[in-house]
């Protein structure tokens, strides 16, 4: 039992890595700000998705693993909230420049 | 709670009195902020009386009993609580402090004559701040509260400086608040590693782990030179005065005398605690050059500045950073490596040098003040003939100058001679001959203002009134200068109360 | 926490983030700089302060307490300093903007009908 | 394993302070500052401080960043570009923090063994409190008038940036502090998330009795929900002139000094508590200033009223 889900967490928290390790690189490699936004988003919600996912069967109670998902909602709307926020100032910044051209 | 066991540390019958000259000023903003701004005043000049009752309590108390008085806040005694302390300088600094704090009420209150001067509220409520955090470094033995009341300090002061919103001084308050945080931040580095080296912030306690631990510990004397650098830039000693001068010229004159004569005092008031108390007398002999020599640079330099100024609160700013210079020459002169430095005559010098030089500049701000706006500008080579307009301003500004030059009848005289017969005496003939010659760089300042004021004709002409009240202020805190010309010439024993307790007995 | 590696390594840090908050306070020319230096000065001297409350951790407590606690007090104060710089900066922006003669007199006649 | 992640910390530290003291844009350099929030917030976790911790990621990072982005955004790039001082100076400068760097570093290394604490006093009075937190203990009991002019500093700063503003009978009310259209994203997370952050700042002003959390982090994440809803031109911000809001202002302090003089009355020192009823007394003064807290917090962000220059 406990061998199960310890690799069920082992597997989950490496996955959820090799996303955030992804979204970094995004981050870093990608041209411009709406690119890395995609990358930095889409790779962190899932990645920590599978973090959590992994650390649920490792919670020593119900409230535990309540809040672990509580952290990741929040999470989930601070982070969606912010990218379109930058995203927004991104593209106006991205007109300004052309309407100077 | 175990009062019993924690109130064992004793605070003195009365230590209260301590507490309240603390939070008394700190109460009024309460109602200060919920009344109509123009009721704000009266709210104040109700605290000054109320807060000078209290530090005269004080300083009854202390004069009676011959002891210090002691507060240990919520009967938790140091190192895990934090305790008061009003000796023999603390009190004088408190009453030094009393005084300028309820002049310059008094001179900034609102003309029934000219209501359009008035200060706003913010004034009134940034001065009691001011106050409440001036008594808090003069009884505060916790380094940590120290370095709270030394940014209640800044909070309070910095806007003071640019009230008036132009430019110029916002530029000015803005280079100064950040010498003022550059210096608590250097202190406040220096606390976190005494604390780290000793586990206590509480400055006796420190100063007996220093004296018993024999060879000084590496954390203490990189946290005295921190300190000391943090309270230079805070005090505006040379070569870090240079916030000074467009800042006190700029601010208004109520706030210029409070600035030029109390608050640059605090800092230097904790290099006296920090190098006389806490440093222990090896590391005190070896830092108190470095100390005086600092100080002659800024005696000459600072009074070389003075004199080519030709603006008259510019010319003030400059001297109060000549002025503070000799403050730093009672240092090696006093013999803070000695055992007992309050007795000595230089010590007495310095204190008194300290506090004429807070009634003298105090005055001598306010007199600067009325001059600008009687004449609507303060360019000293238009002042022909300012003697017959504002015969009492001028008068209280010369006055205000015998104790910068070091004239007779003055406390600046007393203190003056104090040092230069504990020069001669140690045979520091470089220190004397700082002295003399601050006095003749002072002296030239000084004439220069009040001889064509005086006996030169024309020029000047009056475009306001300037209300009667206001000069006799002036005129009052500069006569409050010249009566402290009249002590005696000896130690005087009432500095030296509760010292010798603070360094002798074992915890 | 691998013990003394840990502390020296954190020591170590703040002991850096002092020196760069220093030198950024003295070279750099604009106030905005130099305000941020300043809160990066002040936050090595919080985790030094970090570093002495670990070292004394004792009586079943991860730190010291007491230290804790004054860099709690510590960095409120810094907020304080850093807002009234930031309010300071803005408002010399402001000034400067106008006509600064103008705006002084205008500004004493709002105070003068205020009062 | 945790000395190789405790040596990444301090080197990523390093590197992001690195960042922001030679980033080119004022507001590079204040996003490098945030991180560093949250990086230094990092530290304090491993150092066992998690009350500092939170203080340090709400206010020392959140707070203060928030100041610093607006300032930015409102500065003219060239006001907080990087300027650098001529070369002389600067090296002069790199020796003297060198020199500071490695005198602090020899310091603290090798201050003295057994390190001087003072956690089993801080632990011995505790049971007397009624206290589970030592850091709440040291904040609202033994060093408690330390905490009251805390408090009155931040009363202070708030009368320092009200007096600069040009309207000096304080009666208007701060600029807005968001965008002026500010966008759906913005105004949904600012209806969504403050109900949970209030829910949170009340659980850190209540648990910070027993565990870490307390008047000064719950305050911090209740101001940030006010100012997220002010971003977001849900309200206007306040009248300062406002009754009301001069109360929340005050009642903190209020509440603090009055209970400090009632300490002369119930156990004969100013701060002190009354034997046995402790507990009740220094929850009721948290929760006072908990709000005055937020609220002033939220007004430093906010700057100065709007004087007659901005009408």
């Amino acid at each position: 039992m406990s061998l199960l889900t310890d690799l069920v967490t082992i597997t989950c928290v490496l996955a959820g890595v090799v996303f955030f390790l992804a979204g970094t690189l995004g981050l870093l490699r990608f041209p411009d700000t709406l690119t890395r936004l995609h990358a930095l988003t889409k790779a962190d919600n899932v990645g920590l998705a599978l973090i959590v996912l992994g650390l649920l069967p490792q919670a020593g109670t119900f409230l535990d693993a309540l809040k672990m998902v509580a952290i990741w909602l929040l999470v989930q709307l601070a982070s969606g909230a912010v990218a379109q926020l930058l995203a927004e100032v991104a593209l106006r910044s991205a007109h300004a420049a052309e309407a100077k051209e | 709670m175990t009062p019993a066991a924690s109130l064992s540390s004793a605070s003195s019958a009365f230590g209260a009195l301590l507490v309240l000259a603390v939070i008394v000023p700190l109460c009024g903003l309460v109602p200060m902020l919920l009344c109509a701004p123009r009721r704000v005043e009266q709210v104040a000049l109700l605290l000054l009386g109320l807060g000078g009752l209290i530090v005269g309590a004080i300083a009854v108390r202390v004069a009676a009993t011959g002891a210090a008085l002691d507060d240990v806040i919520g009967g938790w005694a140091p190192p895990l609580g934090m305790a008061l302390r009003a000796d023999g300088l603390s009190v004088v600094m408190l009453v030094m402090t009393a005084v300028v704090v309820v002049a310059t009420g008094l001179f900034a209150r609102t003309d029934r004559a000219a209501p359009t001067s008035a200060m706003p509220p913010a004034f009134w409520m940034l001065l009691m701040g001011l106050w409440s955090a001036l008594n808090l470094v003069f009884v505060a033995q916790d380094l940590f509260s120290l370095y709270v009341a030394l940014e209640l300090l800044t909070f309070a002061a910095v806007p003071l400086v640019c009230l008036d919103g132009s430019r110029k001084t916002l530029d000015a308050a803005l280079r100064y608040l950040l010498f003022a945080l550059f210096g608590s931040v250097l202190y406040l580095l220096a606390t976190a590693l005494l604390y780290g080296a000793y586990g206590t912030l509480d400055l006796p306690q420190l100063a007996q782990h220093v004296r018993a631990s024999g060879t000084p510990e590496p954390a203490l004397v990189l946290a005295l030179a921190l300190m000391s650098v943090g309270m230079a830039a805070k005090a505006a000693l040379f070569p870090l005065h240079l916030w000074l001068p467009p800042a006190h010229a700029g601010a208004p004159a109520a706030a210029s005398a409070l600035l030029s004569a109390l608050v640059i005092k605090a800092p230097i008031y904790l290099l006296v605690r920090i190098w006389c108390d806490l440093a222990g007398p090896p590391l005190a002999a070896a830092g108190a050059p470095l100390l005086a020599i600092m100080g002659a640079g800024a005696v000459w330099l600072c009074g070389v500045m003075a004199l080519r100024q030709g603006r008259l609160k510019l010319l003030i700013a400059y001297s109060t950073a000549a002025q503070i210079g000799y403050l730093f020459l009672m240092f090696p002169l006093a013999g803070i490596a000695g055992a007992a430095p309050w007795e000595t005559i230089a010590w007495t010098g310095g204190a008194l040098q300290l506090v004429s030089h807070a009634f003298s500049k105090a005055a001598m701000f306010m007199a600067a003040g009325l001059i600008a706006e009687a004449l609507g500008h303060d360019r000293i080579a238009d002042f022909g003939g300012l003697g017959r307009i504002l015969p009492v301003s001028v008068f209280a500004f010369g006055l205000g100058g015998l104790s910068l030059m070091g004239l007779p009848p003055s406390g600046g005289f007393v203190a003056k001679v104090m040092l230069l017969t504990a020069a001669v005496q140690q045979e520091r003939w470089w220190i004397a001959g700082v002295i003399l010659a601050g006095g003749l760089l002072a002296g030239g300042y000084v004439l220069r203002v009040v001889v064509p004021a005086l006996f030169r004709t024309g020029g000047a002409v009056a475009v306001a009134q300037v209300s009667p009240r206001r000069q006799g202020v002036a005129l009052g805190l500069a006569l409050v200068a010249v009566v402290l010309g009249f002590v005696p010439l000896q130690p005087i024993g009432f500095l030296a109360i509760g010292r010798a307790a603070l360094i002798g007995s074992a915890p | 926490m691998s013990g003394s590696f840990s502390l020296s390594v954190f020591g170590l840090a703040g002991a850096g983030l002092v020196a760069i908050g220093l030198f950024g306070l003295i070279v750099q020319g604009a106030a905005f700089r130099k305000i941020l230096a300043f809160n990066l000065l002040g936050g090595g001297i919080f985790l030094l302060m970090g570093v002495i409350a670990r070292r004394g951790a004792a009586a079943g407590f991860g730190g010291d307490p007491v230290p804790q606690a004054l860099v709690i007090t510590g960095i409120v104060v810094a907020f304080s300093a850093t807002a009234l710089a930031v309010a300071l900066l803005l408002r010399l922006q402001d000034a400067g903007e106008q006509n600064s003669a103008a705006v002084d007199d205008r500004d004493r006649a709002a105070r003068q009908g205020d009062a | 394993m945790s000395g190789a992640l405790d040596a990444g910390i301090a080197a990523l530290l390093l590197g992001v302070a690195f960042r922001v003291l030679l980033a080119r844009d004022p507001l590079g350099a204040v996003i490098g500052f945030v991180a560093l929030g949250l990086v230094i917030a990092l530290a304090w976790v491993r150092l066992a401080a998690v009350d500092v911790a939170l203080t340090e990621a709400a206010i020392g990072g959140g707070v203060t960043g928030l100041v610093m982005v607006r300032a930015a955004a409102r500065l003219p790039k060239r006001e907080g570009a990087r300027q650098t001082a001529d070369r002389g100076t600067n090296w002069i400068a790199a020796g003297l923090c060198v020199l500071v760097f490695i005198g602090l570093s020899a310091v603290v290394l090798g201050l003295p063994e057994p390190a001087p604490t003072l956690a089993p006093e801080a632990a011995a009075h505790l049971p007397g409190t009624g206290l589970g937190n030592p850091v709440t203990a040291v904040l609202l009991v033994y060093r408690a008038l330390d905490t009251l002019l805390e408090v009155v500093v931040l009363l202070l700063a708030l009368i320092a940036i009200w007096s600069l503003s040009a309207d000096a009978s304080w009666r208007g009310a701060p600029p807005p502090p968001g965008p002026r259209q500010p966008t759906e994203a913005l105004v949904f997370l600012a209806r969504v998330l403050p109900p949970v952050g209030v829910l949170v700042a009340i659980y850190l002003f209540w648990a910070g009795a027993d565990v870490p959390g307390g008047a000064f982090q719950g305050g911090a994440v209740l101001a940030a929900m006010g100012l997220l809803v002010l971003l977001a031109g849900l309200c206007a911000p306040p009248r300062i002139g406002d009754r009301g809001l001069r109360l929340l202002v005050l009642a903190g302090p209020v509440v603090f000094l009055a209970v400090g003089m009632l300490g002369w009355a119930v156990a004969g020192a100013f701060l002190g508590y009354p034997e046995g009823a402790a507990k009740p007394v220094i929850i009721a003064v948290e929760a006072a200033l908990t709000l005055s807290i937020a609220v002033m917090l939220a007004l430093l962000v906010l700057g100065p009223p709007a004087g007659a220059r901005q009408p």
